[in-house]
């Protein structure tokens, strides 16, 4: 059903090691544009691992990791973002000291051209830019319904503002695919409603795939067109929702028989 | 003078670093402060021993276990009034609230005792063991085996006792060992006794060494024992004391053999080249954070 | 919190602006100085500041002259010379500074404000010549009442060359952080050269490293030097003689006036000092009955012997009131005619103190005065005849 | 929580006030006391003091970027300092007999002394932000140590023959008639002294926009971001050692170019006078004035260099009362207890006011 889509990610063989531990091995996944996968998996199967190691905040020890056809093995953190891979975190880090505003526009730092020079000197593309980025930002917050909190301090706003406000500031950077790190941890029912319906519209007003990891299984199954399954760091299935939930050993993996 | 007698003078010189730097490597490890004040009770502590010996006559043993009792109780109660109040605050503020008790104990000594140094009475004699062509004073001996045995005593306490375990615990993580029912105040206040305690103690090996006791007499070895805790890894006994060694060493060599007058330099080269290569000094844990 | 913090701290601000006007004392005139009184150099600022409030109050109490001292606090630091000078703003006379970078850093102060100003102990050339490189630019109204570096530096080259008695292969040990040591070293170690005088090894140490000096005792020792040269302060000097002993070294020692002092260290083993030479010009030993007295009335105050700096500080106040009284200054009298007048009697007058006889003063301030050789003999300064 | 927060919100919330309030106050300060100086209300020590405070709070408005916006603890500011004064001290003094006139020599010697401090910012930076924490701290202190020791055993003239230059033995001679700049462990001697405080003035005032213009910029937002959260900057794709270098340079050129002024303030100038000492007491004006926030640092410098001359009159005292004030100070000011009291005296202030915050 995928095939005719564009493929965006695509790893292979991945595996780390850990001072000799084997956290990951011969994990494989595709990603196809616009398409939302979820990434599932109990408590330690090295779900976020395998987030760290597409962003390379982990360098893989094997494996190649393919991005919009190219292969990113000597990227850095960085230059995965400029890649266009963007993300959350699990344990949600956002630049606790600034507004809501300044950390979506820091997430708009390289789409922002004008030199250091130019801003001490306040030269005229500083202004222009300093306007354009103003704008997009307050349009992103829009988006996530935090434009009533711009001016607030990152750090002092509820917790699910905060999930929003990440993904936001992950929007920011441009990126192709999307990976949210339990978007929906610490969700009320409610809310992880809203935050399926957020996520759909993520993916198709910006026209971007998006990976997650999560363990509220209503919105996986809700949300994901395919789902991988990790299990001790290595693959344990693949399929669409209805064929996990088929799965025995998904099932077996989860009830822990 | 060759390079054996060389390396055993930075062996003395480097093992009153190592204690100066176990003091400042467990309040780091524990409390997370840089406690630059720590030079200050070292200078405290010499004046109390040069008293206790000069002044009053008192034996060597005596005097130095009453200039560790004293230090021990100026450690606490500076914890107490300077630092305890600031545990929320950054780690910043504390350091320059130390510093302001570094200029207090260094100017209340002055008021107290005066600029004018004094000499500290030699302890053990101003003789030397010959062996040879080589010819080691009994101070560097004594300052070396002391430093050997503080090492061992402090590691025993602290992998063998329960407040030693306690410590460890608080250091690795001070929520958890709250939970674990630690009195976390009460560890950091027992880490400041045996850190000014042994401040003391590294002041009679410096003064048995370096014989002069004046205000600022511990800004320096202050200095280059936070480098040395540094350079070993702070937060890490054996650190402090592989660190305090290895700058007493690197220091004597660098003069001897490149220049007097860079000696400093080259110093804080090294570390800074040490550094480069172990980003965390030489025995510090790797600095991971959990993404 | 931080506005209440703003506004507290702007008060403060605000009283420090207020100018104080000065308060006169009357028919006193007002000495100012400044020097180390807090600080690791605070010994030498001390030593003055106790020594000139001795002389000053012998000074009153003849009845004649009055004078009233105001002894400031720079902590060595020229920065805080020049904001001790601002303080002193009624000064009508001065002692200057106690240390030599902050005298060259108010030297031209007092140069521009016309007030006469002698330095008991600022012995670089930079207190005394706006460019001291080329001897010249001498500021004129700025005296000293110690040596000279260059005049020191010289001066033990000349002794050593002359009494070869003492060591023919020279080891010289200095501090190559301070401008007192610097300045010495390099002009012995240009006489030397002068002279004929084999300098086998030189070595240094600098505030970091001022108690470890086994490395170069043990440097000099291979390079089988007989005599070291000294040209350091007497705390460091103490430590050195400390670790020579122990390292078994026994060759001569050689002070300059730094050296002085190292007898009254308290606890000093003054047998670790025997047979070390020193020039200087005071001798706390001294049977005569001014140095009696001076000493005698400085340990009452201070409980300490007193040092050069001491010496030379209150030889400074007994120059300015003997100039004083010759050229019939008043109280009344404002700083700059002052001035002229102690410029001219000092470079005419002769001056007796403790640290000389027969003291005279150039035009450039610089003064002339008779080192004496000294050795260290059973825990007392010796003289050595020439 | 919030009152916590208050020096940052104070400072993102509403930046252009923040700036705007700074840089008001420099020039009302300004004003009064150039109105004082010229009708003689303004002692002499207060106007001796007015050049070394616009260096002071150059130099920490500098640390400030570094410290309190970088987040990087830097314990050696004062050896850019003193790069800059040397730098700046050795050029006038060259240029001295070319050009007479002293304000655009003064501007050319700060304008060096900057450039050198950022030079030696940068390579330095490189090893210095590959470490992190108090790791980084202990480099700097190193850093500064070091270059302390090097100007210490640096000697530099010229004469007629052009420069003369050694290294640790002085065996610069020059011909009668040269001038020796820079003289080893005495530093730079007999320094025309064309320093002045209107001079001073515009460079604070330059030091605050050049922060400020730089912290409400993308490179400010990624300074900061990489300073909250690092690996969140990284993966927004701000390259964090960058930023971090940025902040270093700029914070030693402002280092640099309040050197050069202090040094031109002076007839002398010792290489000691930057020891770690004067780096640590610029740290003191920064964290006592607010991390991020340059007004506290400006009026904590100010009031941090006067507070020992106004505590003159009590004599041997007065830096141990200086130390116990700063202690209190330190206590005071991060009590919770007050720190609740202010933050509700300053909601109900703002509720009153309308809407704020």
């Amino acid at each position: 059903m995928a095939d005719e889509k564009k493929l965006v990610l695509d790893v292979q063989d991945l595996g780390i090691d850990f001072g000799g531990l084997t956290a990951v091995n011969d994990f494989a996944l595709q990603v196809f544009e616009k398409e939302i996968v979820g990434l599932i998996g109990p408590n330690g199967a090295g779900k976020t691992t395998v987030f760290n190691m597409l962003t390379k905040v982990y360098q893989p020890s094997r494996g190649t990791i393919r991005f919009l056809g190219e292969d990113t093995a000597k990227k850095s953190v960085v230059e995965m973002n400029k890649a266009g891979i963007a993300r959350t975190f699990q344990n949600i880090r956002l630049f606790s000291q600034l507004s809501v505003l300044d950390n979506v526009k820091a997430g708009f730092h390289n789409s922002i051209t004008y030199s250091p020079f130019s801003a001490i000197f306040r030269l005229p593309s500083y202004f222009r830019q300093e306007r354009e980025t103003e704008a997009k930002a307050l349009d992103l917050l829009k988006i996530f319904d935090l434009q009533d909190k711009a001016d607030t301090i990152a750090s002092n706003l509820p917790y699910g503002a905060q999930r929003r406000l990440e993904i936001a500031r992950a929007l920011a950077t441009d990126p192709k695919l999307l990976l949210l790190d339990e978007p929906a941890a610490g969700m009320n029912p409610q809310e992880t409603e809203e935050l399926m319906a957020m996520i759909r519209k993520v993916r198709d007003h910006f026209g971007i795939a998006i990976l997650l990891i999560e363990h509220d299984m209503r919105l996986v199954m809700g949300i994901c067109e395919r789902i991988t399954v990790l299990n001790y760091g290595m693959l344990l299935a693949e399929g669409t929702p209805a064929q996990i939930q088929a799965n025995p050993d998904v099932i077996k993996a989860y009830l822990g028989e | 003078m060759g390079f054996l007698s060389y390396l055993i003078n930075g062996l003395g010189l480097g093992s009153v670093y190592a204690i100066i730097a176990l003091g400042y490597t467990m309040v780091y490890g524990i409390a997370k402060m840089l406690n630059f004040a720590h030079g200050d009770v070292i200078m405290v502590g010499a004046y109390v021993a040069f008293f206790a010996l000069n002044t009053y006559k008192l034996p060597t043993v005596p005097a130095v276990l009453l200039a560790v009792l004293v230090c021990t109780v100026l450690g606490v109660v500076v914890e107490k009034l300077a630092y305890k109040p600031l545990r929320q605050a950054t780690s910043l503020a504390v350091l320059i609230t130390a510093i302001g008790v570094s200029y207090f104990l260094q100017n209340g000594a002055q008021l107290l005792w005066s600029s004018s140094p004094k000499v500290f009475p030699a302890l053990v004699g101003n003789g030397s063991l010959t062996l040879g062509s080589l010819s080691v004073s009994y101070v560097t001996l004594i300052t070396i085996a002391t430093c050997i045995l503080v090492m061992i005593g402090l590691t025993l306490f602290v992998n063998r006792t329960k407040t030693g375990r306690a410590m460890r615990a608080c250091s690795e993580d001070k929520g958890a060992a709250t939970l674990m029912g630690i009195n976390v105040n009460q560890i950091i206040s027992v880490t400041f006794a045996i850190g000014s305690g042994l401040a003391a103690i590294a002041a009679v090996l410096l003064c048995a060494s370096y014989p002069q006791v004046f205000p600022t007499l511990g800004s320096m070895p202050g200095i280059k024992a936070f480098t040395a805790a540094v350079f070993g890894g702070i937060g890490s006994i054996p650190g402090a004391f592989l660190g305090g060694l290895l700058l007493g060493v690197i220091e004597i060599f660098a003069k001897a053999y490149i220049s007097t007058q860079l000696s400093d330099a080259i110093v804080f080269a090294v570390l800074i080249v040490v550094l480069l290569i172990k980003p965390t000094g030489l025995l510090g844990r790797k600095l991971s954070e959990k993404v | 919190m931080k506005n209440g913090l703003k506004k507290a701290l702007v008060v403060a601000l605000a009283a420090a602006m207020a100018s104080a006007p000065a308060a006169l004392a009357d028919g006193a005139i007002k000495i100012g100085g400044s020097g180390p009184l807090t600080g690791g150099a605070a010994v030498y600022g001390q030593a003055v500041k106790n020594a000139a409030e001795i002389a000053v109050e012998e000074v009153n109490a003849l009845g004649g002259l009055q004078f009233e001292l105001q002894m400031e606090d720079d902590a060595h630091d020229p920065e805080k010379a020049v904001n001790a000078y601002y303080v002193l703003d009624d000064m009508q006379v001065s002692l200057a500074t106690v240390t030599s970078s902050p005298g060259a850093a108010v030297a031209p102060m007092y140069a521009e404000d016309h007030i006469f100003a002698i330095t008991p102990s600022g012995s670089s050339l930079d207190v005394i010549y706006a460019d001291s490189a080329n001897l010249s630019g001498a500021y004129g109204n700025v005296f000293q009442m110690c040596f000279t570096d260059p005049n020191q530096g010289t001066a033990s080259a000349d002794y050593i060359k002359a009494h070869e008695n003492l060591g023919s292969k020279i080891a010289i040990i200095y501090k190559n952080d301070d401008n007192y040591s610097t300045g010495i070293f390099n002009t012995f170690k240009a006489e030397a050269a002068v002279v004929g005088l084999e300098v086998v090894y030189e070595g240094t140490f600098d505030d970091s490293n001022a108690s470890d000096f086994t490395v170069q005792l043990g440097q000099a020792q291979a390079a089988e030097a007989d005599l070291v040269f000294l040209p350091i302060y007497y705390q460091p000097a103490s430590l050195i003689l400390q670790q020579a002993q122990a390292a078994g070294y026994a060759p001569t020692f050689f002070g300059v006036d730094g050296m002085d002092g190292i007898l009254t260290l308290e606890g000093f083993d003054a047998s670790l000092a025997e047979g070390v030479y020193l020039l200087t010009p005071f001798n706390a030993d001294a049977e005569d009955e001014q140095t009696k007295n001076f000493v005698a009335k400085y340990t009452e105050k201070t409980g300490e012997v007193p040092n050069q700096f001491a010496a030379d500080a209150y030889d400074c106040v007994y120059a300015i009131a003997q100039a004083c009284e010759a050229g019939g200054v008043t109280a009344d009298m404002s700083a700059q005619e002052i001035c002229d007048i102690l410029v001219e009697q000092f470079t005419t007058m002769t001056f007796n103190g403790l640290t000389g006889t027969e003291m005279t003063w150039a035009p450039t301030g610089e003064v002339s005065k008779t080192a004496k050789a000294m050795i260290i003999q059973n825990g007392a300064y010796v003289g050595v005849e020439d | 929580m919030k009152a916590n927060k208050s020096v940052f919100s104070s400072l993102f919330g509403r930046q252009r006030r923040g700036r705007t309030v700074s840089i008001l106050l420099v020039i009302l300060a300004y004003i009064v006391l150039t109105v004082m100086i010229r009708s003689g209300n303004l002692s002499r020590l207060f106007q001796g003091l007015l050049v070394p405070i616009c260096c002071y709070m150059v130099a920490a408005i500098g640390l400030n970027l570094n410290v309190g916006v970088s987040g990087e603890l830097n314990l050696g500011q004062a050896g850019f300092m003193s790069i800059g004064a040397f730098a700046g001290i050795c050029l006038s003094g060259r240029l001295a007999p070319l050009l007479p006139n002293t304000l655009l020599r003064l501007v050319l010697a700060i304008l060096l002394g900057a450039v050198c401090a950022m030079i030696f910012g940068f390579l330095i930076g490189i090893p210095v932000l590959k470490l992190q924490g108090d790791y980084l701290a202990i480099v700097t202190l190193a850093f500064g140590q070091i270059i302390k020791s090097l100007i210490t055993n640096m000697y530099f003239g010229f004469d007629e023959n052009g420069f003369q230059f050694s290294f640790v033995a002085n065996t610069t001679k020059l011909a009668p008639g040269g001038k020796m700049l820079l003289n080893g462990p005495m530093g730079a001697t007999g320094t025309e002294r064309i320093a002045n405080f209107t001079v001073g003035a515009v460079l604070v005032l330059l030091a605050l926009l050049v922060v400020y213009h730089i912290m409400y910029s993308k490179s400010g937002r990624a300074i900061m971001a990489a300073r909250d959260n690092r690996i969140a900057a990284e993966s927004v794709g701000i390259h964090v050692s960058n930023t971090k270098m940025l902040a270093f340079v700029i914070s030693a050129g402002l280092a640099g170019a309040a050197g050069a002024l202090f040094g031109l303030n002076y007839a002398t100038l010792v290489p000691n006078k930057f020891d770690f000492n004067t780096s640590i007491l610029l740290l003191v004006y920064v964290v006592l004035g607010g991390l991020g926030n340059m007004t506290g640092t400006m009026i904590a410098t100010a009031v941090l260099v006067l507070l020992p001359e106004l505590l003159r009159s009590l004599q041997d005292y007065r830096m141990l009362i200086y130390a116990i004030v700063l202690i209190v100070i330190m206590l005071l000011t991060n009590n919770e207890t007050l720190k609740t009291w202010f933050g509700k005296l300053k909601a109900g202030k703002g509720a009153a006011a309308g809407k704020e915050g």
